[in-house]
């Protein structure tokens, strides 16, 4: 047993999101250790699949529910394709919790908008579901959700359920001409949406996350609405490894992602060499 | 401590003891220019005049490659099996200034918050015995990089050259005086005063690297690197054979349908799949950003974080380059650029 | 009776003439020794000399690989470029050290049922009379679980 | 060699090639490749017997067929590669600009001067001192007295060998090989995008250098120059662990030649070996 040696955990139950996102509801083998093992919103871990090698992704579900550990992840690479043909009750290992995590602390008192699109709900869900079991310590909560096509959305029937909440405004939205005949929701890009439902930015944290082109086109939407660049927050996606600041892999500039990050406010990314 | 003396052919008979109490010995053999393991066909050899060898002895802390674990299916569930524990400690004789100090840099890395316990097994219970350097070629900068041909960094035990191949003996850490003492019989008081072998040629200060690094800090955009590293060809021979480059990958290998293992290997910034996304993003699409990452890793990140120079000069990387691509050359351009401005 | 040494075999062979070719040894009941493990592949001009060198790391004591004629060829050339790959790659694989007894290339078409037999039995003698192949096992070292005996590693 | 820097200066300033690829010295008189953009830059190409590096190598880098033309000082070995990279369909004949140099041989050890002893094996063999094809050439050749090929009498020993001790013998000397990828990165010939090595469904070839990692990797790549092989000794001059590899390349070489009488490079609109088939090719190894 070494520091890289992941741990056993056993798949309870898979669900097909999209025809190319799948979510697993993981727990340890080791009872025990399903009990102790603590994490925060935002942490990430690394998912082996043996034979295949490990593969970073934050831990989808929220520390709040502690019976079971979710991921989600779309066929990409060598070990997600590996993880397409693994059924329930076989063994993945997983290492973790990495990382730094949201500033949860910080945001208690605030109102706070979550964007994200496509596969980037999947690390905005584990917060959003830390906030909402916490739903007295915030004030109103926004979330702004896209997806390229109706098909493509991710948690679908946990939207349908933040719709219903009261206190919780959820707007979903689909790039146009995804929508299909019977789609309610709006149709546009995430940018246009966060800038036609434009959230109050006073006391306001908000946490973003999704394809590369949709935070860039988000981030100066946010400043119009007078967002200060610290209450931006967003969860870095770059090549890992070890997870724990020794492989030298997932530097930008003299930060390690993986100790530094992933989680940043736009502040500290706009001080980072555009390397990323 | 009495100044201890001791002669080349002594510490061949140390070499013996140790062999037979189970260490690994690690030198450079008679007429070689590899840091390798000591046998009986290849006898030790102490000159302090010889080129840096052609690599490091790093790959016997941080091998080239090494299991981390191996995995069994049996039928849904995993059975997993640790790799064998290399007993045997390692004793490296001769070691140049500029390996060994690469020693306590790169502990660093793999001791910071997360300890890195397959690199600390072989580490701490190893023991360095460094010698001084009578060596100087155009690649030489060691003087540069706080360090020097007598620098005792990263040693337990420093021998000095004196003449008709004898050397003086000074212990630096405690591990290096329980050496002493262990095997005091070898080693002699220094009545004829012998004196010690002067240096030919001084190794000349090339660069500030005080200026090297603030004008690093912001000059991440310059053009400057649009040309530096334009000739690399992104091989990652600089980075195996440099002493303090520690960048790894892990990675699964089957071996048969239901068994195989995971495995810790040298990898390099300077190859191209580096930083490759699933998503085929990355970030650093051409050479000329990833030669950037190696000369900013070396001159500023490494002093950020761990405030050290993850580079001990010893120009091994400016001799083997397939196209010359000097380090030296860059960093003394880095370095006019600093003073200019 | 000490356990006698059963040659593994990888026998890659093309899905139109020589899988046929066996194909028809099995349904005319031709008897023939069960070592030969076959991997279908659609042309001859589709084996990549890797997968000689996998099938080695594997295990296998030898590798047929076997084809349509020249000129009978599904795809019309795909044995043509094999046969030239082949030549090259035959002439490195002996230079670096794994001859002409552990490596078989044949010809047989789709009607060729006994001549299969004939071939895979010849290529299971030549590997039998070498023997197991633990030269090249023995790169597998360090791939393979170690077991944890008391004196030191022995693999299983 | 200020012939040299007069022609690429001229190609510079009539714009007939956007970069011109050649060689300049640095101050610890070492020669190594350098990229020329405006004539003055021009000033500091060089040439002698220590401009080892095959130049090729940059073609797939830098060509750009929207651009235009790119330069590069060839000597007769180099020239063969680019004739390799034609028939290969990398770049075309119009969208180079060769500068042809008349070459004297070339240092093996650049460390050394040149001398009969220090020069390379494929020196020897040389029938190109000046290259077949070029837009211009510079220099004159200075006959010279030649090294004895050493790497002969080492084939000559391996192939006395029995499979055994040749597996043996190769198994010891990739035992050194620690996948740093010089031999590949050096090599003209080797422009994939994603190489063999590097494909991970499924993993073809280790990237552990372990002694079956590096089996496979030193004989899928000795594999993939047969017949593409020109013989300019890059990989191994480039190995840090000294691993005899143009032996390897060689005996493809060999082969080729032997069996099909085919030398790559040789010229552009000639087929290339593999990537050709010939009905009557000898078959007596099948059965």
């Amino acid at each position: 047993m070494n520091l890289y040696t992941p741990e056993l955990v056993e798949i309870k139950d898979i669900i097909e999101e999209t025809p190319d996102i799948r979510t697993l509801k993981l727990q340890f083998k080791d009872p025990e250790r399903m009990k102790n093992f603590e994490f925060k919103a935002g942490q990430f871990a690394e998912y082996s699949v043996f034979g295949e090698g490990e593969c970073t992704f934050c831990i989808a579900s929220s520390p709040t529910r502690p019976e079971y550990l979710e991921c989600s992840f779309k066929y990409a690479g060598k070990v997600t394709n590996a993880m397409t043909k693994l059924n329930i009750g076989d063994t993945m290992g997983l290492r973790g919790p990495y990382g730094n995590s949201f500033p949860i602390e910080q945001m208690k008192g605030k109102n706070v908008v979550f964007i994200a699109g496509g596969i980037g709900l999947a690390p905005v869900r584990c917060i959003i579901w830390n906030v909402l079991d916490l739903r007295d310590q915030f004030k109103d909560i926004t979330i702004i959700y896209g997806a390229r096509t109706v098909g493509d959305l991710v948690y679908k029937n946990e939207l349908e359920d933040w719709k219903q909440m009261s206190g919780v405004k959820t707007v979903v939205t689909v790039d146009p001409g995804g929508e299909t005949q019977d789609w309610k929701g709006e149709v546009g890009f995430v940018p246009t949406i966060v800038e036609k439902v434009a959230p109050a930015s006073k006391d306001t944290v908000a946490i973003i996350c999704g394809p590369p082109i949709m935070i860039k086109y988000t981030f100066p939407v946010l400043e119009k609405l007078g967002f200060e660049e610290e209450n931006v927050i967003t969860t870095l996606e770059n090549r890992m490894k070890c997870g724990l600041g020794k492989c030298g892999r997932c530097n930008i500039g003299s930060v390690y992602v993986c100790k530094d990050g992933p989680v940043f406010s736009y502040k500290e990314l706009k001080d980072l060499p555009q390397e990323y | 401590m009495e100044e201890l003396i001791i002669s080349t052919e002594n510490f061949k008979k140390i070499v013996k003891e140790l062999q037979e109490k189970e260490f690994r010995v690690i030198g450079i053999p008679e007429g070689e220019n590899k840091y390798q393991e000591i046998t009986v066909e290849k006898e030790l050899s102490l000159n302090s005049e010889a080129a840096p060898a052609g690599s490091s002895f790093k790959e016997y802390f941080f091998p080239k490659s090494e299991p981390i674990f191996f995995y069994k299916q049996n039928n849904g569930s995993v059975d997993l099996f640790d790799p064998i524990e290399d007993k045997k400690g390692i004793v490296v004789i001769g070691a140049k200034p500029c390996d060994a100090s690469a020693m306590p840099i790169i502990s660093k890395v793999f001791n910071w918050d997360y300890k890195d316990d397959l690199f600390n097994k072989r580490y701490d219970s190893s023991l360095i015995i460094g010698m001084s350097c009578h060596y100087k070629d155009d690649y030489c900068f060691c003087v540069s990089t706080k360090g020097s041909p007598e620098n005792t960094k990263g040693s337990d035990v420093f021998l000095t050259t004196l003449e008709n191949n004898y050397f003086k003996v000074a212990t630096i850490t405690p591990k290096g005086e329980a050496f002493v003492k262990e095997y005091g019989k070898h080693f002699e008081k220094d009545e004829k005063k012998h004196n010690p072998v002067e240096r030919k040629e001084a190794i000349p200060e090339h660069f500030n690297y005080e200026k090297v690094k603030t004008w690093l800090d912001n000059n991440f955009e310059n053009k400057f690197w649009d040309t530096a590293g334009e000739m690399c060809l992104g091989c990652a021979q600089c980075a195996f054979v440099c002493p303090t480059c520690h960048c790894f990958d892990l990675v699964d290998e089957q071996c048969g349908s239901c068994e195989g293992r995971r495995a810790k290997n040298w990898d390099a910034c300077q190859f191209s799949l580096f930083t490759k996304h699933a998503s085929g993003h990355n970030p650093r699409d051409n050479q000329e950003k990833r030669y950037r990452q190696r000369i900013s890793h070396k001159f500023k990140y490494y002093m950020d974080k761990f405030d050290d120079i993850l580079c001990t000069g010893c120009g091994r990387c400016a001799r083997g380059c397939p196209v010359s691509l000097d380090i030296l050359q860059v960093v003394e351009e880095i370095n006019a650029f600093a003073e200019k401005s | 009776m000490e356990e006698k040494f059963e040659p593994k075999i990888a026998a890659f062979v093309c899905n139109w003439c020589t899988y046929t070719g066996a194909d028809l040894a099995g349904t005319s009941r031709l008897k023939q020794e069960a070592n030969a493990r076959l991997i279908r592949v659609p042309c001859t001009g589709r084996i990549d000399p890797v997968f000689v060198i996998k099938a080695f790391e594997n295990g296998a004591d030898g590798v047929l690989i076997s084809g349509c004629h020249p000129g009978d060829c599904h795809y019309n050339a795909g044995n043509f470029h094999a046969r030239r790959r082949w030549t090259m790659f035959k002439n490195l694989l002996e230079f670096v050290g794994i001859d002409s007894t552990r490596l078989h290339f044949s010809w047989v078409s789709a009607s060729e049922g006994k001549k299969w037999v004939s071939v895979v039995d010849g290529v299971i003698d030549s590997v039998r009379a070498k023997g197991p192949f633990t030269q090249f096992k023995k790169l597998n070292k360090e791939h393979e679980i170690p077991v944890q005996t008391g004196e030191g590693v022995s693999t299983k | 060699m200020n012939e040299l820097k007069q022609i690429c200066k001229d190609v510079l300033t009539e714009k007939k090639a956007r970069l011109i690829i050649g060689y300049s010295e640095d101050k610890n008189k070492k020669v190594k490749p350098y990229i020329a953009r405006t004539p003055e830059d021009a000033e500091k190409f060089t040439f002698n017997h220590n401009a080892v590096n095959n130049l090729a190598v940059y073609i797939p880098r830098f060509k750009n067929h929207f651009e235009g033309k790119i330069g590069i000082v060839v000597k007769g070995c180099d020239l063969k590669a680019v004739t390799a990279l034609i028939q290969e369909n990398q770049v075309k004949r119009e969208n180079l600009f060769i500068i042809g140099v008349n070459c004297s041989g070339v240092v093996r050890d650049t460390d050394k001067d040149f001398s009969k002893d220090n020069s390379q094996i494929k020196c020897k063999y040389c029938q190109m001192k000046t290259p077949g094809y070029f837009d211009a050439i510079a220099e004159e050749t200075i006959e010279f007295e030649l090294t004895d090929d050493d790497q002969a009498e080492m084939m000559a020993k391996i192939e006395k060998m029995t499979a055994e001790e040749r597996l043996d013998f190769w198994n010891a000397e990739f035992e050194k090989c620690i996948k740093c990828y010089a031999c590949r990165q050096v090599c003209p010939m080797c422009y994939c995008e994603q190489c063999i090595a590097e494909k991970s469904t499924p993993k073809w070839i280790d990237t552990s250098a372990t002694p079956r990692g590096n089996f496979a990797w030193n004989t899928i790549r000795a594999f993939h120059m047969a017949g593409r092989c020109i013989g300019c000794h890059e990989c191994e001059r480039a190995c840090p662990m000294d691993i005899p590899l143009s032996l390897l390349t060689r005996k493809m070489g060999m082969v080729a030649s032997a069996e099909f009488g085919y030398r790559p490079g040789m010229s552009i609109d000639e087929p290339t070996l593999i990537g050709s088939y010939s009905t009557s090719d000898k078959e007596d190894f099948i059965k």
